[in-house]
């Protein structure tokens, strides 16, 4: 199937509301009934600067970002010199009419929308562009009109009024122009409710679907949105959001909260993820189940703090001194961090420990649609225990069979929960018996035998025996899914290997697929193959061919296909 | 949920890993003693430490106990009390660990104002580290460590309190233990956030702050010293020299965190179950 | 080493990431005039800074810099100045980076003393994260993190400063650029660790503390205050309401970090052979 | 060759002086001529507690420590209750006359000493313990008479006095028992100088040897003795010492005096290091040489914190968000702590690179004789350009070909000076531009392939193509030579690859002999075999047997071939 998809690429500096445009349109598409891929690319500034929101759209499924653009919204001249080599046949400029552009125009369909005679009040230019977009897609403007009036209700009926006619005049306007933009294929009809949202808005949902009732975080890009969300659901939900002084006073309260009954996340990017390290192994000493989220962007160090990488994934293996159980988790859509951080969480309340979402800032940042989640779809997790039988007897660290010890919390019962990050007894208290020490550490690890026996089987999408493998794990999915779809159509036989859960491995799931392959190929957002080491590390597998992406910006199929055309 | 019946006793006697001699052991007894005095159950107490001598204060009382890491027994302490408003919470570590390790929580600690208690354990050294200078060592105490002398200028954690017009601040000593049993219940008993430096002498390592050097110094304050007076108090923390004024120093009228937070009413997070009704209405908010 | 023919353009003239209209912007002018006004040449002079937009001042001049973690600057620059004490070194970053995530290196900074100075942009707000509450962001001010209002009581630099017995405390605010040019430039004139706040407003993100909100409030501090007289430092350092003095609050007499430390003495650490001799005596001492 | 070495374990509580008594006697031994390793074993307490100081001393070359006691030496009765079942026949035990002994003692040879008749003063009763066991050991008291004479010069001739009086008091006493021990085997003639120190010491000495002179730290056992060995000496070498607010700080601190000139070292342990993962990204971002020690104890968090484990690899392996090269060295023995020392500060500063050294409680506390260090033998270590050539032209990270830009220090030269944490140009300064990020991340990695050629080879003791291959790394190497000549005595031929550097692996150097054997085992002191785990990620090659220990004791040959009898 070749790509029917149209991407609108919204250009322009900080600070020019372009994120406005894009997150009206997208969801107005969304609501139509169409598939919705975002990409965001931005620097690390407030105002100024170059950066775009890329809304890819079609009626058929779409998977990732890709570099192609249809139609350029360009708030400023920056965007179409920087922009239009990406210009599709056919495609066209949509720009204001007060900047010159400069470079090389001929030959670009350019269009100059008149922002100011359609609206004179500034405030409502970002109306202009949606109304001149939906009349270059053929769409009504029903969808828009009825978002225009939900975003501005709190305003009061004369400006939505004003935003409305301004809609109107905009689309009118373009009605008159001859564009040659080839309208939009129809959406299916009766879509249904469709939601629309970022990936960590979807994480946010997943940590409150799974009970999630305690964050507390340090602001950093492009974690943040995480606990922003929540913080924006907090009046609803009742969630203690809590800002901490540092990374590590955030990780250490979300122990000191779920020891005391809350269920947490803590969300950051990279570098204050570093800073969490010792915290991880308290959680893994005290078998405290915390879930981390790690949004990951280009380091070492503060690197590009706004784009995109996957090169987090060793930090967070082995974060954390000394040796102890956990599970990562890798999303590669927006609905798989709905669905993945419900699991991470299950997975850290059954065995007591902590567990990862490694997401990264395209993910993070990509709005996509996504079937209404299905609450009543999503298995119940344990809880902890308040009344133990036998509160005098209690022992918080009591051996089991598979490791994991009945947990209670301080304050429900008489029981006394003693939780030291000394070495420790059943009873959770001190000790330098070093044959106790033999079996805590026998006990700990034994939970990771049990996470390692539910861990997720990666996803096959492909015929058997494939000419080309294309492993990868995370937000790659989507572009490793599309590279598939351009093989197969040019007649090699591609499947596609997809680790939503990065640890533990189990060789079964996915050993014989990698054998069975002719060439398996490794995709990942890094520079050093981090996948491809730990599979050879648990497997023995070598990959001898990686397809490595690692300057910021989000692996699409054609960068694969580029990088296959290097190997093959 | 307060009992009247509790005695020292419930807290039990346990073997200690200390020095003999170390001022640990006094301020073990006042807490047990303070604690029980106040009608507290053991269950009811959550003790949060750092890592240290003082850290293991919990390991040798019975009580609810999370000993976590070095320095950080604030944040995980003010996280436990976020999570479960009941629960009594007290943090008890070092100086290292309060002032040293942690001193960015023990900043935001006084910012914050959760209703718990701070109890340092203030022996002007790191004790089970074997002696290197802490931030409460006098600025030219030569250690294994310092070999010139500490080449910094202690830290004077009341005058900072008092300067960041900290809930509750108060300093004791050992050697007075009625004083500090006292002490220790006016904290816990304040709404918000408290303070008791204990000056608490190291027999091993601090040979200069010894029982005796504080004894000499430490002065009781009188009745005459209103706490709600900043300026006096201030005054009063700046004293550290051949009299150091031990007792409530200030308590401001700040109220505790949260007092307005509508996330905090719903009482302890362990016994909420998820609003399905409500995280609907979240997801319909993103058709 | 100091040259008299220094002037604002050697540190040059850069575009910036700023928003137009950020008090950055008079900062930074502020910086270089200080600097060259000093007769300091940039290739004399090294920023250490965090990470944040106040962070990013030293790439928009020409110096030596290191722009290391988010609230790590003082201590990158305590290194620094031990490893070279002829640099003149200065850390400037914003109130995130040294009162919140970097509040335990600003207490250490406090203690130590060491001849280097800090310029703190105190927007009040998290700038570069787009808008969170900061450590010095009022009580109650509502952000996107802080929807119910920012619960913490603001830390008060001055206050603590002043409390820890810090070598120079001043405060400053960009609207009053050469009264700030003065202050930079006392700060880095003095022996020890100098904390220069800057009141600095963010256009973007910090709706309350607009320009016009410090300028109705900042009052100079007249001749007639003594800042070696801790006492009135204090007073002064607890006035933030309607109005503010600005100016320098307080000064001390302690002498700087390592005036006694032979280690020290020997000039920067770049220039240093290994001493094989006593070297050898060292290993001799193993036999 | 049998065993024929004799250990001395003194054993009694922390605060009794056992410290004092095995560090004077293993110096007099090894001034002696003979061979010495010390073992040690603590509690986390300052006084109380069960703990020994254990001296294995003999004529031939001894590796590491072992499980026999000759001569036991009883503080107190806890001592000869925990460690009577490991005297061998012959062996005697040597306590006071005050203390009850609990449990059986019959068939012990037990001696009385009569530490009150024979020293009135308390404060001599060490002495003591030296004056019997040198008559036990038939050795004259010349070496201890000169060793009490420097160590009490100081305190004035009356002092030194009483002390020779009380140690000749009890060699004369001892003189009069029969307890049938047999003497030691005669010292080499003119065995020479000789040092003794532990690995702690030598590496602070290799440290200074490197021209370190700044040393940055938060006191964490058992790392810190590296710092108060530097500071011990800072007088005489004006290394610049200090103590840190916390470990961040300590790293951070690091990274700026390098920038401004320094060579730094920054010891910590497990827990700290934890805390200083985001500063090692900065260093490797800024290209900074920073030395970090990590000695290990037995995680996770607080775990076992005076006690010995290999547990931090995989962290020190991956410490940092985002990815740029780095070396890891892990010592062998107290010799190597000092060679390998100044060998990461060579890769440090010619790299321009985060270099890190792995080392552990039993190795840090370990006295052990060394050959004087040969200064003369250690390669030149390049240092920073101070005056730049063309100083207005200057660029911190210029493109170089193998990676390795000039770097320059702030305030030599006119030359600024200008590193950021954010990917940046040539000269230092942030940028956004991906084409600048790709070169720079290359640019790093390249420096990763100079430090992989560079690697040292693992040792391989031993004959081609053994039966069973003993791989280890750091400070078990002692326990798998001894190992190994205990098989090679049982007619199994034996080998041991022991890597001194665990990052980065050349197979070249190592993989043709673990194929060539017939059985690889890897002896680790961990409970999941990371260095295993490292080895076939990076060669494919898969351990089929593992002897690890995690009970934070050290490995010792006895638990090896232990461990080997399951096996093999
Ligand atoms: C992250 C970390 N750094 C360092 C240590 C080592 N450490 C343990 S206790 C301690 C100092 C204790 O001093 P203080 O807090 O004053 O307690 P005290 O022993 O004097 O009661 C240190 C540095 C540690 N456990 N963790
Ligand atoms: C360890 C770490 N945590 C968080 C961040 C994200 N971060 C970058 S700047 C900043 C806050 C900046 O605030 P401030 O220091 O006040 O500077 P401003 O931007 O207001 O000038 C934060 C939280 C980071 N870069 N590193
Ligand atoms: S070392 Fe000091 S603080 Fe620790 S137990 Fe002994 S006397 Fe007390
Ligand atoms: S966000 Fe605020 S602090 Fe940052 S540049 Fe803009 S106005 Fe200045
Ligand atoms: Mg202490
Ligand atoms: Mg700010």
């Amino acid at each position: 199937m070749p790509d029917s998809s149209i991407v609108i690429l919204i250009g322009g500096e900080a600070g020019q509301g372009l994120v406005t445009i894009g997150q009206l349109m997208s969801k107005a598409l969304v609501r139509a009934g169409y598939e919705v891929v975002v990409s965001q690319d931005y620097q690390s500034r407030i105002r100024g600067g170059h950066n775009t929101f890329a809304i890819r759209t079609g009626v058929d499924a779409l998977h990732g970002p890709c570099e192609k653009v249809d139609i350029l919204v360009a708030l400023d001249a920056e965007t179409v010199a920087l922009h239009k080599h990406q210009l599709t046949p056919g495609g066209i400029v949509l720009t204001g009419e007060i900047f010159a552009l400069t470079g090389e125009t001929e030959g670009l369909n350019i269009l100059r929308v008149p922002f100011k005679k359609i609206s004179p009040k500034a405030a409502h230019e970002n109306v202009v562009a949606l109304g001149v977009l939906a009349q270059a897609l053929c769409k009504d403007l029903g969808l828009l009109e009825e978002l225009l009036r939900q975003t501005f209700a709190k305003k009061g009926e004369a400006v939505i009024a004003e935003n409305l006619a301004v809609l109107r005049a905009a689309h009118d306007w373009m009605g008159t122009q001859s564009h040659g933009f080839a309208c939009m294929p129809p959406a299916p009809e009766n879509p249904g409710e469709r939601m629309m949202l970022n990936g960590n808005e979807a994480i946010a949902l997943g940590a409150l679907a799974a009970g999630c009732n305690f964050c507390s975080f340090y602001p950093m890009t492009p974690g943040s949105s995480v606990a922003l969300t929540l913080a924006a659901k907090a009046k609803a939900m009742g969630t203690v959001v809590e800002q901490a002084e540092d990374e590590i006073a955030a990780a250490n309260m979300a122990v000191g909260a779920v020891c005391a009954g809350a269920r947490a996340i803590v969300p950051t990017s990279g570098g204050g993820f570093a800073l969490m390290v010792e915290a991880v192994s308290l959680a893994g000493m005290l078998e405290t189940p915390v879930v981390f989220v790690v949004a990951m962007r280009p380091g070492p160090a503060t690197g590009l703090p706004t784009r995109t990488e996957q090169g987090d994934l060793n930090l967070v293996l082995y974060a954390g001194h000394g040796e102890f159980p956990r599970a990562v988790f890798a999303p590669g859509s927006v609905e798989e961090c709905f669905y993945l951080t419900h699991r991470a969480f299950e997975m850290a309340e059954k065995y007591q420990s902590p567990v990862f979402l490694l997401t990264d800032q395209y993910l993070a940042d990509s709005f996509q649609n996504a079937e209404p989640f299905d609450l009543s779809e999503l298995p119940e997790i344990p809880g902890p225990l308040l009344e133990p039988e036998n509160p005098g007897q209690y022992k918080r660290f009591a051996h089991t069979e598979d490791g994991v010890s009945p947990r209670a919390i301080p304050g429900f019962s008489t029981a006394l929960v003693v939780s030291d990050s000394d070495e420790h007894t059943e009873d959770g208290k001190l000790t330098e018996d070093l044959d106790v020490r033999v079996r805590m550490v026998t006990k700990r690890l034994d939970k990771g035998l049990g996470l390692a026996e539910e861990a997720i089987a990666p996803g096959y999408i492909g015929e058997e025996n494939a000419d080309v493998l294309l492993a990868c794990w995370g937000s790659t999915l989507g572009a490793a899914l599309e590279a598939r779809e351009r093989l197969e159509e040019s007649g090699t036989r591609a499947a596609v290997l997809h680790f939503p859960q990065v640890w533990p491995l189990n060789e079964d799931q996915f050993l014989p697929q990698l054998e069975g392959a002719k060439r398996a190929v490794c995709v990942e957002g890094n520079a050093t193959g981090q996948l491809a080491r730990l599979i050879r590390q648990e497997t023995g597998f070598r990959f001898k061919d990686l397809v490595l992406r690692y300057d910021g910006l989000p692996i699409t199929a054609a960068y694969i296909l580029r990088g296959l055309e290097s190997i093959l | 949920m307060v009992s009247t019946t509790v005695t020292p006793e419930d807290y039990g006697q346990f073997d200690t890993a200390w020095c003999p001699g170390c001022g640990n052991h006094a301020l073990l007894k006042c807490m047990k003693q303070a604690l029980s005095g106040l009608g507290l159950a053991p269950h009811q107490v959550l003790m949060c430490t750092g890592i240290g001598q003082a850290a293991k204060t919990p390991l040798y009382m019975n009580c609810n106990m999370i000993t976590g890491l070095h320095g950080r027994g604030l944040p995980a302490a003010t996280g436990a009390k976020l999570a479960n408003p009941e629960l009594t919470v007290i943090t008890e570590s070092g100086d290292g660990c309060n002032y040293g390790e942690g001193g960015n929580h023990f900043l935001a600690a006084l910012r914050r104002n959760v209703d718990m208690t701070l109890v340092v354990h203030d022996n002007g050294i790191y004790g089970l580290t074997k002696g290197q200078a802490s931030p409460t060592t006098a600025k030219g105490q030569v250690t294994k460590a310092q070999p010139f002398g500490q080449p910094s200028e202690p830290i004077n954690p009341m005058a900072v309190a008092v300067a960041m017009n900290a809930g509750f601040v108060a300093r004791g000593f050992t050697g007075e233990p009625e004083h500090l049993v006292d002490l220790i219940q006016q904290a816990v008993r304040h709404k918000g956030f408290s303070l008791v430096d204990v000056f608490q002498p190291c027999v091993s390592f601090n040979k200069v702050n010894t029982f005796a050097w504080y004894k000499q110094r430490c002065r009781k304050i009188g009745p005459e010293h209103d706490p709600a007076n900043r300026e006096q108090a201030m005054k009063l923390a700046l004293e550290f020299g051949e009299s150091i004024p031990i007792g409530v120093l200030y308590k401001s009228d700040r109220e505790p965190f949260g007092a307005t937070l509508p996330t905090l009413k719903a009482g302890p997070l362990a016994r909420r179950a998820v609003d399905t009704e409500a995280l609907q209405g979240v997801l319909r908010s993103y058709l």
